[in-house]
């Protein structure tokens, strides 16, 4: 293994700190907060210089460090990152930084929060540089059990209830989609089996699997992935499991992890099984407008802000799925964009939200109101963060939400499939119901937080001090600078997007355009 | 007639007279003395077996008296695997000496001598050697079950183990006479040479012999015994049989089954199919609502046997590397959890959840220990049991056993929850006594290098795989 | 000749067998157990196994029910006035155990009739054998009667505090 | 009469195997019960030696041999355990040892 790649670095800092923090004494907590958030400074500052010295003109993969592991599955440690994963790495830093940095209120067993924290960290940063599906799969089950305990322990509300329902669905939902990848997996001949995605890739552009085993394993994916996404009607544990989370872990699951199901739908069930997904796009279709339309009207109704935080993420994520079932070039680099865009939002809203609730114990949304006068600062961010939420330009969401509509309307796989003329019908209901619903529930509790007249109670809350600040800035500056100028983003994305959509267009015509 | 075909099993009997003679001479209060030097004596063989004069072939592998033996890859990979496993069991009972009234010198032989059992068990090639090697095993066990009799629970299990024991021998034996009958011959040579002509009654025989050893696999229907002896065995025995004992029944089938049925094979595959979901589901369901942390691991351990079944029914090369590269994660995950339990025997009134209520906040280390066996127990990376069910799962999907792939999915989501139980217990629950609890340090050591295997052999599989795979290759070819 | 003593000793086995099970009293029990292996090794002998007969006596008459009867005394166990069977009832015990014997009656009914030349178990012809073919097990057997001495004598010593 | 054949010896060994699982089924005196036990093995003691006769070699009877002394060492141990029991528990009722429970 190469210790100096800089992905293996991303992988192993972490760990190498959580290492570190275990040899700590329990009682310095001052020391285990500042070496924890050195750990992930150092990986974030590793995880953008990732970023900055990836070459966007390249296509293929970057990076590359390949060590053999077990000889017997052809399986093996194999790190290296495209236009997709390089900026999932770059999220994963940034979010990770301010989830740490943000951990300060936690009053309780810092050095075992610490560690989880950082595991959860090298657990996502090791999902997305992997270049193997074990690894791949590995290492998001890896993030997830610190979740678990995290809810379990520093959680609120209904911990107990929100860790066991979330750990149980989700793992439920990786154990399908790992049988999915166990079958991809023999689907090969059996001297060309192989768990190395690369190959793998390679292998299915010159021999495409047939129709039928297609047909047959992409919906294990579907699911099994789409759980982890929460996409409708596997959501449910979202709410709850973000609901009762402690800020940095909800920050990390919802901004970073939950973008695992995306991310392999994205890299492996896409291009590997382009039949599959035409196949069972319909199904899809159907399923994502529940997740922008229902799950929206849903948020409606929430009293609990991070409730509503939850169920407006499901809503986002349907966002994604509407790129992925486009099958086009634009629709899918914009998914990939809310991906990113998303988890930065998500981040900061959670974040957000934690320091309203650390400060006022709440997190009814009917007990809060008038907060942007104690906190000027926090409740200014909140506004912001809500409009980026319901997609206003200048923030991130709109560039990726923008594109993934121009893609889903000239989606000739629905107009071939659904027989619909012009326009497929799915587009202008996702507009309306990401627009509108989101804009109604987000606005309303912002409004009921923010604005109005404030309680006598909250009249002597504390605004954020400069270091608390930082965090939500560092977050509310990549969601305003990918806003302004989201090229910098595109362009590392698209070469990689392109790649998987030609292998997509030349296995399925069908959804090809016609130019 | 070639002693050194038995090199390995003569060294190992011969250390546990030796520490059953010492026992007589050795002052009461260095009997811990005799568990390490058995411990010791026991990882020398395993070095030993490592020697080129024992593992390069021509004089110590091959067949021999009268074709009753045979030494090959898979066989020395159990031995070194049973090797391991009593060393670290014996290690457990010198920390649980205290509780073991007087005679702990005679407690350390019986282990060696189980092992020396279940080593042998791992070169059988007929049934005779089957039926003598395993009830070697067998006796030694209920001896080491019933061995705290001042405790009620203990001679209760041990009647129970007793009975349930020799019931399973009976068929045992009852099965293997009517193989003999039909076939005249006793070897796994003879027996699969003439098993074309043979009709029902050699069927049948093969029926009852799965029986008697379903019994040390623990398995679904002759599981009744397994949770009072579980709960009531003392812990490092319960280790014992849960890792030695079950991985003997193992070995013992797939014995027989590639030894002597490999030309049979759509039949029994299907009666191990249906066992293994039968024990996946009957394993998992049962152990929900239970209570006592024993307990749930003997039923968990019958779910466990269901998933090693699993392994088997795939019957190629891969599933049976599979199955033992899941023993060996087995093993260490199985002793870990054990470990903490007998570290907490002396400590806590008995072994119900509720006592285990913030074991985090009064021994960290205990806690860690017990929240990396059970997530290895539930299959969770990076834990070795994770991958062992990732290859067991690939096996299985790769025969297309889909009704099998789905009850080993449910078993899987099940156990989780249950394990989970656990760890929620100790981590988020406020702990009824305060109050440190100290770990001596064999015990800390035995924690740290348990814990180290599991997680070790999670994330470097490599080697372990391909000791598994090539032990497998020997025997199916 | 050979015949009637089969039938002799065949139904006084079983019926010593069934005094086994129904037996209140295990002292009782213990006796017919006797004399049931009793017949057996008359059957042995008919079957020219006559080491085997002898074994037979010896060591389960001579030791095993000595044994057995050793540990009843030591109890000092009474008759059983309560109730003697398990509670699950008679019924279901019989029809498992009617069932077996259905089964593997109709197996053993089915089978090819034998027709090699029959052997004589003599003292010399096994010892021959157990000595040369079946060393390894025979020597694996005295390490199981020490693990089994080692136990019982561990087992039953007087409490230690 | 019909003459005796390997068939009779062996719905005979079959009778007595049944015989001894009805009683370790019904019965509830532990040393009882391993009194049945004893029976199901020597069922399989008597249709090995009959196989043994009929199949024309001495193996069988070898492995009765076995089995008489493994038995032995079984009966040794399993009355020193129920022994110990009742020492403790003054009964040797298996019904009565119900201590683990759910």
């Amino acid at each position: 293994m190469d210790f100096l790649n800089i992905l293996n670095c991303t992988i192993l800092t972490p760990l190498v700190f959580a290492a570190g923090l275990c040899f700590v004494p329990a009682a310095k907590t001052h020391a285990i907060r500042w070496l924890a958030i050195l750990g992930s400074f150092v990986t974030a500052v590793l995880g953008v210089l990732a970023f900055l010295w990836f070459s966007a003109s390249d296509t293929g993969f970057q990076f590359v460090n390949q060590v053999p592991w077990v000889a017997a599955l052809d399986m093996s440690w194999h790190v290296g990152v495209d236009g997709i994963s390089v900026v999932l790495v770059l999220l994963t830093g940034i979010v990770g930084f301010a989830a740490a940095l943000v951990s300060w209120d936690i009053q309780s067993r810092q050095k075992e929060f610490y560690v989880l924290l950082l595991i959860m960290i090298a657990g996502a940063m090791g999902m997305f540089a992997s270049l193997d599906i074990f690894f791949i799969y590995f290492f998001h089950e890896l993030a997830l059990i610190p979740t678990f305990l995290m809810i379990g322990i520093w959680g609120s509300g209904k911990r107990e209830y929100a860790a066991m329902k979330m750990t149980l669905y989700l793992s439920a939902g990786a154990f399908v989609a790992l049988i999915g990848l166990i079958a991809l997996y023999l689907a090969l001949p059996a001297d060309v089996r192989t768990l190395d995605l690369v190959k793998l890739l390679d292998y299915a552009r010159s021999h495409p699997l047939a129709a039928n085993v297609q047909y047959f394993i992409y919906p294990l994916l579907l699911f099994g992935l789409g759980t982890l996404v929460s996409l409708v009607p596997f959501h449910t544990w979202a709410p709850v499991g973000y609901g009762c989370a402690p800020t940095a872990t909800a920050m990390l699951h919802a901004g970073v992890l939950k973008k695992f199901g995306l991310y392999a739908l994205i890299r492996i069930a896409l291009p590997l099984l382009p039949v599959g997904a035409h196949d069972w796009n319909g199904l899809l279709v159907v399923l994502l407008l529940g997740n922008i339309v229902y799950a929206g009207l849903v948020a409606m109704t929430q009293k609990n802000f991070n409730y509503l935080l939850g169920y407006s993420s499901v809503a986002h994520m349907g966002f994604v799925f509407l790129g992925i079932a486009s099958f086009t070039f634009i629709g899918l680099t914009g998914a990939v964009l809310v991906m990113f865009a998303h988890g930065i939002l998500a981040a900061l809203l959670f974040a957000l939200s934690g320091y309203v609730y650390a400060q006022t114990g709440t997190r009814e949304i009917s007990e809060l109101g008038g907060l942007c006068k104690p906190l000027a600062f926090v409740g200014t961010l909140l506004v912001m963060a809500g409009f980026a939420s319901i997609g206003l330009p200048g923030f991130a969401n709109f560039p990726g939400e923008v594109m993934v509509l121009f893609g889903a309307w000239q989606a000739p796989a629905w107009q071939a499939k659904m027989g619909a003329a012009t326009v497929s019908w799915p587009v202008p209901l996702a507009i309306w119901g990401g627009s509108v619903i989101g804009a109604v529930y987000m606005l309303r509790a912002l409004r009921n937080i923010c604005f109005g007249p404030t309680p006598v109670r909250w009249q002597m809350l504390a605004d954020a001090n400069l270091f608390a600040r930082v965090p939500y800035l560092l977050l509310l500056g990549v969601l305003i600078w990918v806003g302004v100028y989201p090229r910098a983003l595109v362009e590392t994305i698209k070469p990689a997007t392109a790649q998987i959509i030609t292998a997509v267009e030349k296995a399925v015509p069908a959804v090809s355009l016609k130019r | 007639m070639n002693l050194s075909l038995l090199k390995l099993e003569i060294a190992t009997c011969g250390l546990a007279m030796l520490v059953l003679m010492l026992e007589a001479f050795v002052p009461r209060r260095d009997k811990r003395f005799l568990g390490y030097l058995g411990a010791a004596g026991l990882l020398a063989i395993l070095a030993w077996s490592y020697c080129p004069s024992v593992t390069a072939g021509g004089f110590t592998m091959g067949s021999g008296f009268n074709g009753m033996w045979v030494n090959d890859a898979m066989a020395l990979y159990f031995k070194r695997l049973f090797l391991v496993g009593t060393a670290l069991v014996l290690v457990m009972s010198v920390g649980f000496a205290r509780q073991l009234e007087g005679g702990a010198g005679e407690f350390f032989a019986l282990l060696m001598f189980g092992c020396t059992g279940m080593m042998l068990t791992a070169s059988v090639n007929d049934f005779l050697m089957l039926f003598v090697a395993l009830e070697t095993v067998t006796v030694s066990g209920y001896i080491l079950v019933a061995w705290l009799r001042r405790q009620q629970q203990s001679l209760e299990a041990g009647v129970k183990y007793l009975i349930l024991g020799a019931l399973s021998t009976a068929f045992l034996v009852f099965g293997i006479t009517f193989i003999y009958g039909s076939t005249g011959a006793t070897g796994f040579a003879d027996v699969a040479a003439k098993i074309g002509t043979a009709g029902a009654p050699l069927k049948l025989g093969l029926l009852l012999v799965l029986a008697g050893l379903g019994f040390k696999m623990a398995c679904v229907p002759f599981q009744a015994w397994v949770p009072d002896v579980y709960q009531g065995a003392p812990a490092p025995v319960t280790a014992f049989l849960a890792t030695g004992s079950k991985a003997a029944g193992f070995v013992l089938l797939l014995r027989v089954l590639f030894g002597a049925l490999q030309s049979v094979k759509p039949t029994w595959v299907l009666v191990i199919g249906t066992l293994a979901g039968l024990s996946v589901l009957y394993g998992n369901l049962a152990a929900m609502p239970q209570r006592n942390v024993k307990r749930l691991l003997g039923y968990s351990s019958i779910s466990h046997a269901g998933f090693l079944l699993l392994g088997v029914a795939a019957a190629d090369s891969f599933g049976i590397g599979a199955v033992l590269f899941y023993l060996v994660a087995y093993l260490f995950t199985n002793l870990c959890a054990f470990t903490v339990i007998s570290c907490l025997a002396g400590t806590l009134p008995d072994d119900e959840r509720e006592n285990y209520a913030g074991l985090a906040q009064r021994s960290p280390l205990l806690a860690a220990a017990m929240t990396v066996a059970l997530a290895s127990l539930a299959g969770v990376p990076p834990m070795a049991g994770f991958f062992a069910k990732f290859l067991i799962f690939t096996a299985i999907v790769g025969q297309k056993m889909w009704c099998l792939v789905i009850i080993g999915a449910i078993g899987v989501v099940v156990s989780l929850y249950y394990y989970l139980g656990v760890v929620k217990a100790m981590y988020w629950q406020e702990p009824r006594e305060t109050g440190a609890i100290t770990v001596a340090w064999p015990m800390k050591a035995l924690l740290w290098v348990t814990m180290a295997a599991v997680i070790g052999i999670g994330v470097c599989q490599g080697a372990f795989t391909r000791w598994a795979f090539d032990a497998a290759a020997t025997l199916v070819k | 000749m050979q015949d009637q003593l089969f039938w002799f000793f065949s139904i006084a086995m079983l019926l010593s067998g069934v005094l086994v099970v129904l037996g209140r009293n295990p002292v009782t029990s213990a006796l017919f157990l006797v004399l049931s292996l009793f017949f057996m090794a008359g059957l042995f002998v008919l079957l020219e196994a006559y080491f085997l007969a002898i074994i037979q006596i010896l060591v389960y008459a001579g030791a095993v029910i000595v044994l057995f009867l050793f540990v009843i005394m030591l109890l000092d166990l009474k008759t059983e006035n309560v109730r003697q069977f398990k509670r699950f009832g008679a019924g279901g015990a019989l029809l498992v155990a009617g069932a077996l014997a259905w089964k593997l009656a109709s197996v053993v009914m089915a089978m090819p009739a034998a027709d090699a030349k029959p052997v004589v178990g003599t003292t010399e012809a096994m010892g021959k054998l157990l000595f040369t073919q079946y060393l390894l097990p025979f020597e694996v057997t005295s390490v199981l009667l020490l693990i089994a001495m080692v136990g019982v004598v561990s087992l039953s010593r007087k409490e230690t505090k | 009469m019909i003459p005796v054949t390997l068939e009779h010896y062996l719905i005979v060994s079959v009778l007595m195997f049944s015989l001894g699982l009805a009683g370790v089924m019904l019965r509830r005196n532990a040393l009882v019960v391993f009194m049945s036990l004893e029976l199901m093995l020597n069922a399989s003691n008597l249709a090995l030696v009959a196989f043994s006769r009929f199949n024309g070699n001495l193996h069988g009877q070898i492995f009765v041999f076995f089995i008489i002394t493994v038995a032995a060492a079984e009966v040794a141990v399993g009355l020193a355990i129920i022994v110990a029991l009742f020492r403790r528990r003054q009964t040797v009722q298996v019904d009565e040892i119900n201590s683990m429970r759910l």
